[in-house]
């Protein structure tokens, strides 16, 4: 494509900027989506505080699902007030945009987290113990695994109902972090679902040692990226004296207003932009999960409780991809010819990186996790296309994925042995047999995970590489359709396994979930097939969505 | 607007897998009477189709058209030439017979204690079902990105097909039948999603060159045609080049075309003879005829570049496809060499760019279909009544099972395109066609004829002559169903032989749009003899190329 | 004094920790170098602050003390009951998920 | 009477269609119903005969066009008759001859369960030659041509259960494919040359076209023909296909089958008289055969290879004559209607013989039977008399002429080919007498076979006889009616047209040295196998005898030339397809899976390690922007 003078005027319109100081003034009414859910966050931490153990449960789910469905009518209201196209502007100071991508994610993003929480809910899974029906959480995250404090908290029935308010901080963090506007309240957005998800890693009522071990990985990886975060905000900081993206935008194009002489020292200063900005994408990237910054997705993937897994899997990547495309459209598009060849390489060796070490893998849970990482690969793609098209395939491709992924974990919560959930593959040998329905449901998932037409992963993945090849990345769709075959091998070899061999006499059993995990994965079979077979309505919304405000 | 016949003609099958695969398990007879009966619904659908086709008429007849994704340029659009309608028809011929052929291959192993749940019944009618309804809307799509995508979903039903209902074990043990037909399930999956894959990247491309030209992409094929012809839309050399190749590489594993062909023989061998069927009659047709359709109309330049490897490669198939077909002690995988020979030959056809050859390889896929059907299902009533796919286990069947000796016989002359049955026509315009243009290269095809009667003939004196082997002593001969599936198909490869004028009065007008398309022209007679002899025939005021 | 220098401070203290994290095996030493990368951060955000002469970057520094400290509880919250469970604070003894 | 052309085909056909399909409760009536089919459609033939003989000798030939067959393109083929002198000579000797072997097999296969399968397939025969003769253009020639091979097949190998005729059948219909393959890239020139494969345009102007075409063209039917009629090179088949009931081998070597070439070189005369080198290739290949099957012929104790050896060198004096053009053609077609009577009396009679010695072949265990059977031994004894060309007889008449005709080539070429022909005419004498001899003459050497039970030798039933007792008239007078004032000459001359060439010998004395050679022949048979008794076992022989009686070598030079190299090229290419092929495909599968392997080991479990990667990772990242700004 032509670079043209002011290339970001493709994608973004521009808001009149503040010409004196003002005084604060916050468009609450443009935030209620966040501040909806972080009310209904405290309200929990409340619940918790003061309702009797035995009614948490209900109480919580109840706030929880009324919060996220509040939350997305907001959405949806501010979408149909206009705010994602016309009305699109920075809102709170210059901290939140409120635009087209920043309201699809967050729709997307209550829509998956109302999901999970109903995943979270599930109770029937588990084997009653001492007459209490358990869900897949810790009776008491404290007390040593194996300990007497355990057995004594399992026998006195209780539960972790924290979960629930803990997700609802994590999606609070989430809807920001997309619609962050200024590096600041990125980094603030990036902890307040970070820490969240930490505990989440931490609480699984099987397998402690590993979902403590994941926690604590996840905990000390995180901590480390986001150390890098800040500091890349810092340089950043140092070189465009502010950390709001239209000022740091401006600077890196030269088109700022009242230069100061310390400005105009640091302007000049290319190293500290590239630097910081190389740190602050680490940061973002490994929140993707993008090669080389993906390793702790395997193990944290495999150690979390599975519901916590499917949230952080489908919501985390929407949240950061969200971020990720807000800083490389608008603040960094001037750099763009020196960041592309390198997203470029990230995403070669994401995409075949992902796919490859999937290959070998034994476990249902890191295959998926090594798939997540290929598909974060192929998004990559569509995010290096820079153009309104790459921004709406990127939505779309979100969208569909990560419904996929929520309901591909919810299946894996069926199926269970009497150590928990049955993980290993071999242990799935012939359960087309056991249970046709589940193994078949199964199959879609993983059909639209390799991207057989028909389904959600196929438009996606069309999207993502038609944008990818209109932006002059063809080479990029190769690796994308070679990654893709190794990718198919091994979500066939998963499919071979339940159908064409002879079920294991000790093999695990399907449990039958309640309505919650049912509808959930009825929810992701439903917007697999749809987003598959007539995708046109939710690429419109996408492409409608595709502009950033700056 | 008017009755979507060609819409309802793809939905009926799906609907009878969907009716199919709701029967209860405990009423599998059930099953295959409703399958049966929605196939042959679709049968009366092709017909009509076939009737209301106008050979004279518009290059797409039946046409539908409706906006489906416009972001990416994709309409649900269909229509038929003579080439598909002729296929259409053929695929819906074939199914039925392949469900009566398949009428006991999935019902519970004698002992098995039937599941409640498990229903391979109701799943195996389903499936072919499903598949029918993939080719036959594949057959019927003009544009390009809904064709592929059926090409591709197809592959998925194919698979569980191919992977979940084999022969019964025979001679070898369970595990080792499971494992080997599980390996040609992933075999047939991999190479085929990869070729998709590989195309999937040209389709791409497809849109970006469209969008860059149109200003929107497009996939409706006759836009693209059109406006390549009309200049409006120029694709560079080396880019139509590499779209070509991501295509046709789709296409030649499909096809297939040596050297991509080794999943052939295994998805062939290890599935049951109806799915056999199913696999090279029906779904492997669309890979020659989206080269017909897809290859040569949306990049004729390139098409042109390529065709001296194609037909080389198309060369080797035919006489590869043949002496390995020689070497085989397995009957299925013989059959499965044969009909890489015969792609070998319409592929050769396709390529030759020749009136006779384009026509002669359409003629091709609907013979070929018809006579491998014949004789596969044929082979596959033997091999249930021995368990066996080994030749070396049979010999002196004709004694015991003199029609099913004589019916196999009749398939296997098809197969050596013996003059009279219907493959002969087709195999030898094929030959004529490339003769006329490559002589040397229609003289080496011709080598192929010799082979084929002598991989036909020995399998048939190892089999059916000679001293009657003890294991095949008391074999029943062919039982009234197994009969009343080849017996059709053997009629009709008589009546093709006989008569093909009507199939080739469809398909002639399509051929010679196709090579309008590519811009290239029969080559004249060197010494044209003088019209006036043709005048004793009313039937030849038609124009009559070269002659004239 | 050159401002500039305390850059150069921060960006070692920063490295000194990245360092720390991977060499020291112990959770808790793991985590103080975090911390330390974090305030390395901070006086960044200060040094740039005075340098630019606006207040942003002192406002950052108190942000991200907040930030951290909310870390400390949830980290330590972790590693306690990986300590409590294992009996030991070594984050390689934490290594039963591989491959 | 047009119409009744395609009845012609379609009688026969039906009779196939009928017996094949009808099953068992045909069993009891099949024969009839076939040989009626059979006869019916000869006596159609009498009547096209009868009304084509009332018309002018220049507008006898019929034409019916049935129905447009392919058209493709530029590419139409018909489906249209052309009856005219040499298609009708050829009707007239197929369904004749035919119906007569029909009669006879009634008898002989009395004791079959499959003759109704049996008669089914001789109709087919039938229809197939029919239609090869009647067809108006190359390609439906071709189909009839196939057609021949087809049931050939089917009939060499009637007795499937015997490994050795499921064999034979398999070659003869392979070895005949490989003619197939002459005759459609023949037709295929034909329609790169002149758009039409069609007779009347592409003969009336075939010199239009340039020699070296023509010379391919004709050359590609030569093959065509050389596997037909059982010709040098492609002959290996003829002789295996004895396997076959024996009124099958009357019907190939009398009426139908090998003669297909003769009719095919003849009818192509017009491309070949345009075409002086293929012309060569013919005589030579003719010249080759005549002496080849005779040698062949002397060496063979089993009465139908030795006949079968006759047959070869017959069929070779035809295709000699054939490619001598316009002087030959007559006498070519003239040879093969008398060569098909007493070719189809001499294997009927053979087949007689053996059907009373218990299905005996081997002439060392015959002797004597004359007094046995005398009408088998009358009957054999004229058809013998017949083909060494005695004089009055059929033999002499025809053969006499190419003889003459070959002399009359002119030039070395005539002499060669000339003593070529009075050469084998010597040697047909020789060994037909020592068939002769050996069957009728002489000591009774039959024995009781292992299981004790003797033949009986006893004449055939009418129904055999008959037949024979009929053939033996055509063998004695054909020959003569046809030479009254050059009656089939007239017959012939407008289709094939006829020249007399100038002879360096009158006809006189080429008549004078064929006697002499053939006193001689018949005189050192009589010599060898007359005067002293026959020994029971073959002796040893000279080299040439072991060569003769191993057919000269064919099939062992076949098996090494051909059979042996295939074979390994086949196993070699199976190998190569599962170890290469497919092996380059796993290979790949294999590498990306090690490689997975390898990789995985990089995630440790060590959060530290993972920590390293980001922080490399991170470095890298910097690392590359800067460096992207760098350059």
């Amino acid at each position: 494509m032509t670079h043209a003078a002011p290339v970001h005027s493709l994608w973004t319109t521009a808001a009149a900027a503040p010409d004196k100081i003002p005084a604060p003034h916050i468009e609450y009414g443009q935030l209620s989506p966040t501040l909806i859910v972080l009310g209904g966050a405290i309200l929990g931490v409340l619940v918790e505080a003061f309702l009797p153990r035995r009614q948490r449960y209900g109480a919580q789910l109840f706030v929880s699902v009324l919060t996220l469905a509040a939350a997305f009518a907001a959405v949806v209201g501010l979408a149909a007030g206009d705010y994602g196209t016309g009305k699109a502007h920075v809102a709170a100071m210059g901290a939140i945009a409120v635009d087209g991508p920043a309201l699809f994610l967050q729709g997307t993003i209550l829509l998956v987290a109302l999901v999970a929480v109903f995943t979270f809910a599930e109770r029937r899974l588990d084997p009653v113990a001492h007459g209490n029906q358990v869900d897949s959480f810790a009776a008491q995250a404290a007390a040593v695994p194996g300990g007497e404090a355990e057995k004594a908290a399992v026998k006195a029935g209780f539960t972790t109902t924290e979960v629930f308010p803990l997700v609802l901080f994590a999606v609070g963090g989430m809807l920001v972090f997309p619609s962050a506007n200024d590096l600041l309240t990125l980094f603030v957005a990036l902890e307040v679902f970070s820490l969240p998800l930490y505990v989440l890693c931490a609480l699984a009522r099987r397998h402690r040692m590993l979902s403590q071990e994941a926690a604590v990985k996840y905990f000390l990886l995180g901590a480390f990226s986001s150390a890098f975060l800040l500091f890349g905000i810092a340089l950043l900081y140092g070189y465009a004296g502010t950390v709001g993206y239209a000022g740091i935008a401006d600077v890196v194009d030269g088109q700022v207003r009242n230069v100061t002489p310390a400005l105009a020292g640091t302007m000049g200063n290319d190293a500290l932009l590239l630097i910081g900005g190389a740190m602050v994408l680490m940061g973002l990237l490994f929140k993707i999960g993008a090669v080389p910054f993906h390793m702790w997705t395997p193990d944290v993937y495999q150690g979390a409780p599975t519901p916590v897994t499917g949230f952080m899997a489908a919501a985390t990547k929407v949240a950061a991809f969200g971020a990720l495309l807000r800083l490389l459209y608008v603040v960094l598009p001037g750099l763009r010819w020196d960041w592309r060849p390198v997203m470029w390489g990230v995403a070669i060796v994401t995409m075949l990186g992902g796919a490859i070490v999937a290959v070998t893998q034994t476990d249902v849970k890191r295959l998926l996790a090594y798939s997540s990482i290929a598909h974060a690969g192929f998004i990559l793609a569509g995010v290096i296309a820079t153009t309104p098209d790459g921004i709406s395939s990127v939505l779309f491709y979100l969208a569909a994925y990560s419904f996929v992924t929520l309901g591909a974990f919810a299946v894996v919560t069926l199926v269970r042995d009497a150590g928990g959930e049955a993980t290993h593959l071999s242990k799935w040998a012939g359960l087309g047999r056991r249970s046709p329905l589940v193994a078949a449901v199964f199959a879609v998932f993983l059909l639209a995970f390799a991207g057989i037409p028909l389904t959600s992963g196929f438009a996606g993945k069309f999207a993502v590489f038609k944008a990818a090849a209109d932006g002059g990345a063809g080479a990029l769709v190769v690796v994308g359709v070679i990654s893709s075959a190794i990718a198919a091998f091994f979500y066939i070899r998963v499919i071979v396994l339940m159908f064409f061999s002879e079920p294991r006499t000790d093999g695990p059993s399907v449990a039958v979930p309640s309505v919650l995990t049912s509808s959930a994965i009825a929810i992701g079979v439903a917007v697999t097939l749809v987003l598959g077979v007539a995708p046109q309505y939710f690429l419109d919304l996408a492409g409608q969505a595709g502009v950033f405000v700056r | 607007m008017s009755f979507p016949l060609l819409t309802v003609t793809a939905a009926v099958p799906a609907l009878g897998a969907i009716a199919t695969a709701a029967v209860p398990a405990a009423k599998r007879a059930a099953a295959k009477w409703v399958a049966l009966a929605f196939s042959l619904a679709t049968l009366v659908l092709a017909a009509v189709a076939l009737v209301r086709f106008d050979p004279g008429g518009a290059r797409f007849q039946l046409t539908e058209s409706h906006a489906w994704i416009a972001d990416f340029g994709v309409r649900y659009e269909l229509g038929v030439d003579g080439i598909a309608v002729v296929l259409i028809a053929l695929t819906a011929v074939l199914i039925p017979f392949v469900i009566l052929a398949g009428w006991h291959d999935a019902d519970p192993l004698e002992g098995e204690r039937p599941n409640r749940r498990w229903r391979p019944t109701q799943g195996f009618f389903a499936l072919i079902l499903m598949v029918e309804a993939m080719v036959v809307i594949s057959f019927e799509a003009t544009d390009v990105f809904l064709f592929y995508i059926f090409f591709e979903a197809m592959l998925i039903p194919m698979y569980f097909l191919i992977g979940g209902f084999g022969d019964r074990a025979g001679e070898r043990s369970e595990e080792e039948t499971a494992t080997q037909r599980s390996y040609a399930a992933v075999k047939f999956l991999l190479y085929n999603l990869a070729g998709g894959l590989i195309m999937l990247a040209a389709v791409v491309g497809l849109y970006a060159v469209t969008a860059d030209d149109l200003g929107t992409g497009t996939f409706s094929l006759q836009q693209i045609v059109q406006a390549r012809a009309s200049g409006d839309l120029s694709i560079a050399t080396g880019t139509e080049r590499w779209l070509f190749l991501g295509f046709f590489f789709a296409f030649a594993v499909k096809a297939p075309l040596w050297p991509l062909h080794t999943w052939l023989p295994n998805a062939m061998g290890e599935s049951t003879a109806p799915v056999a069927v199913l696999i090279t009659a029906v779904v492997d047709k669309v890979g020659t005829f989206a080269m017909l359709r897809f290859c040569l109309q949306l990049f004729p330049e390139a098409s042109k570049w390529a065709t001296p490897v194609i037909l080389v490669l198309a060369l080797i198939s035919i006489i590869y496809g043949a002496l390995l077909a020689v070497g085989q002690r397995d009957i299925k995988r013989l059959i499965a060499y044969a009909s890489i020979s015969h792609f070998g030959f319409i592929i050769l056809g396709i390529f030759a760019m020749t009136t006779q050859g384009q026509g002669g390889a359409t003629l091709y896929m609907v013979n070929h279909g018809i006579s491998t059907a014949a004789l596969m299902l044929v082979a596959g009533f033997l091999i249930t009544r021995r368990g066996s796919r080994l030749i070396a286990d049979y010999g002196g069947v004709q004694k015991v099972a003199p029609v099913l000796a004589g019916t196999f016989l009749i398939g296997g002359l098809a197969t050596l395109s013996l003059p009279g049955l219907a493959p002969f026509i087709s195999e030898f315009l094929v030959l004529v066609g490339t003769f006329s243009r490559y002589p040397v290269l229609g003289i080496i095809a011709t080598v192929g004829i010799v082979l084929a009667a002598l991989y036909v003939l020995v399998l048939y004196q190892r089999t059916m002559t000679g001293p009657v082997k003890d294991e095949v002593r008391g074999m029943p001969d062919l039982k009234a169903r197994e009969l009343l599936v080849v017996a059709p198909l053997i009629a009709l490869l008589i009546f093709l032989g006989v008569y093909p004028k009507p199939l080739a009065d469809i398909v002639n007008p399509a051929v010679d749009h196709t090579l309008s398309v590519v811009d290239e022209k029969d080559p004249k007679p060197d010494h044209p003899v003088d019209a006036g002899w043709f005048s004793y025939s009313p039937m030849h005021d038609g124009a009559s190329g070269g002659a004239k | 004094m050159n401002p500039v220098y305390y850059l150069y401070l921060a960006a070692l203290l920063f490295t000194i920790g990245a360092a720390g994290v991977l060499i020291r095996r112990n959770a808790i030493i793991l985590f103080m170098c975090v911390e330390l990368m974090l305030n390395a951060c901070n006086l960044a955000f200060v040094a740039f602050s005075r340098l630019h002469g606006n207040l942003d970057g002192q406002i950052i520094a108190f942000f991200t003390m907040v930030v951290a400290a909310a870390e400390v509880v949830v980290g330590l919250a972790i590693i306690v009951t990986v300590f409590r469970s294992r009996h030991s604070a070594s984050v390689d003894d934490a290594s039963l998920m591989k491959l | 009477m047009e119409n009744l052309i395609g009845l012609l085909v379609a009688v026969p056909l039906l009779g196939a269609a009928l017996l094949l399909c009808g099953g068992r409760r045909l069993d009891g009536k099949g024969h009839y119903i076939g040989t009626v089919l059979a006869a019916s459609s000869f006596a159609i033939g009498a009547v096209l005969f009868a009304d084509m003989l009332g018309r002018g000798e220049h507008d006898r030939a019929l034409h019916s066009h049935v129905f447009s067959w392919i058209p493709v393109g530029g590419f139409h083929a018909d489906v249209a008759f052309q009856l005219d002198q040499l298609s009708m000579t050829f009707v007239l000797l197929i369904t004749g001859v035919g119906t007569l072997i029909h009669v006879y097999s009634i008898g002989y296969m009395e004791h079959d369960e499959r003759r109704r399968r049996f008669f089914g397939y001789l109709n087919l025969f039938l229809a197939a030659m029919l239609l090869l003769v009647l067809a108006d253009n190359y390609l439906l020639l071709y189909v009839g041509w196939e057609g021949v091979g087809l049931a050939s097949y089917l009939l060499i190998g009637f007795w499937q259960h015997k490994p050795s005729a499921a064999t034979a059948a398999k070659k003869a219909f392979i070895v005949n494919r490989v003619g197939d393959v002459g005759l459609s890239i023949a037709i295929m020139l034909m329609f790169t040359t002149f758009g039409s494969f069609a007779f009347a345009p592409v003969l009336a102007e075939a010199d239009r076209a340039g020699e070296g075409k023509l010379t391919a063209i004709g050359l590609m039917l030569l093959l065509a023909a050389c596997g037909k009629s059982a010709q040098v090179p492609l002959q290996s088949w003829l002789g295996d296909a004895m396997e076959g009931p024996t009124p099958v081998s009357a019907l190939i070597h009398a009426a139908t089958m090998v003669t297909a070439g003769v009719y095919l070189i003849t009818r192509s005369g017009a491309i070949f008289n345009a075409a002086p080198d293929a012309q060569a290739a013919v005589v030579t290949v003719g010249a080759v055969t005549l002496l080849f099957g005779a040698i062949v012929g002397c060496a063979k104790d089993d009465i139908k290879k030795a006949l079968a050896g006759s047959t070869m060198s017959q069929i070779g004096y035809m295709i000699l004559a054939a490619g001598l053009g316009p002087i030959g053609y007559v006498f070519a077609i003239m040879h093969l209607v008398t060569h098909g009577f007493f070719k189809a009396g001499l294997f009927l009679g053979a087949g007689s013989v053996m059907h009373s010695m218990n299905d005996e072949v081997d002439m060392r265990k015959y002797g004597g039977l004359r007094k046995y059977m005398p009408i088998t031994f009358i009957t054999f004894g004229l058809g013998y008399l017949a083909i060494i060309g005695f004089p009055g007889l059929s033999g002499f008449w025809s053969k006499d002429k190419i003889i003459e005709a070959a002399f009359a080539k002119g030039g070395t070429e005539g002499w060669i080919l000339g003593g070529a022909a009075l050469l084998g005419a010597a040697i047909t004498a020789y060994y037909m007498t020592r068939v002769m001899l050996m069957t009728f003459f002489g000591e009774k050497r039959w024995v009781a076979d292992e299981n004790g039970n003797e033949p009986h030798p006893h004449e055939s039933p009418g129904s055999m006889t008959f037949p024979m007792i009929v053939l033996a008239f055509g063998s004695v007078f054909a020959g003569g009616l046809f030479s009254l004032n050059d009656a089939f000459v007239k017959w012939l001359e407008p289709v094939t047209g006829h020249s007399h060439g100038d002879s360096p010998l009158s006809a006189a004395a080429v008549t004078g040295g064929t006697m002499v050679v053939l006193v001689i022949g018949v005189g050192l048979a009589w010599a060898q196998y007359g005067r002293r008794p026959v020994p029971r076992t073959a002796p040893r022989g000279s080299l040439l005898t072991r060569a003769a009686r191993r057919d000269l070598l064919q099939d062992d030079f076949n098996h090494v030339a051909l059979v042996q190299p295939g074979q390994y090229l086949t196993r070699g290419l199976v190998y190569v397809d599962h170890k290469l092929v497919d092996g380059v495909v796993n290979g790949t599968a294999a590498s990306v899976g090690g490689l997975s392997g390898r990789l995985r080991k990089l995630q440790n479990g060590y959060a530290r390690t993972y920590a390293v990667s980001m922080f490399g990772g991170t470095a890298v990242l910097i690392a590359a922007t800067l460096l992207m700004r760098a350059v």
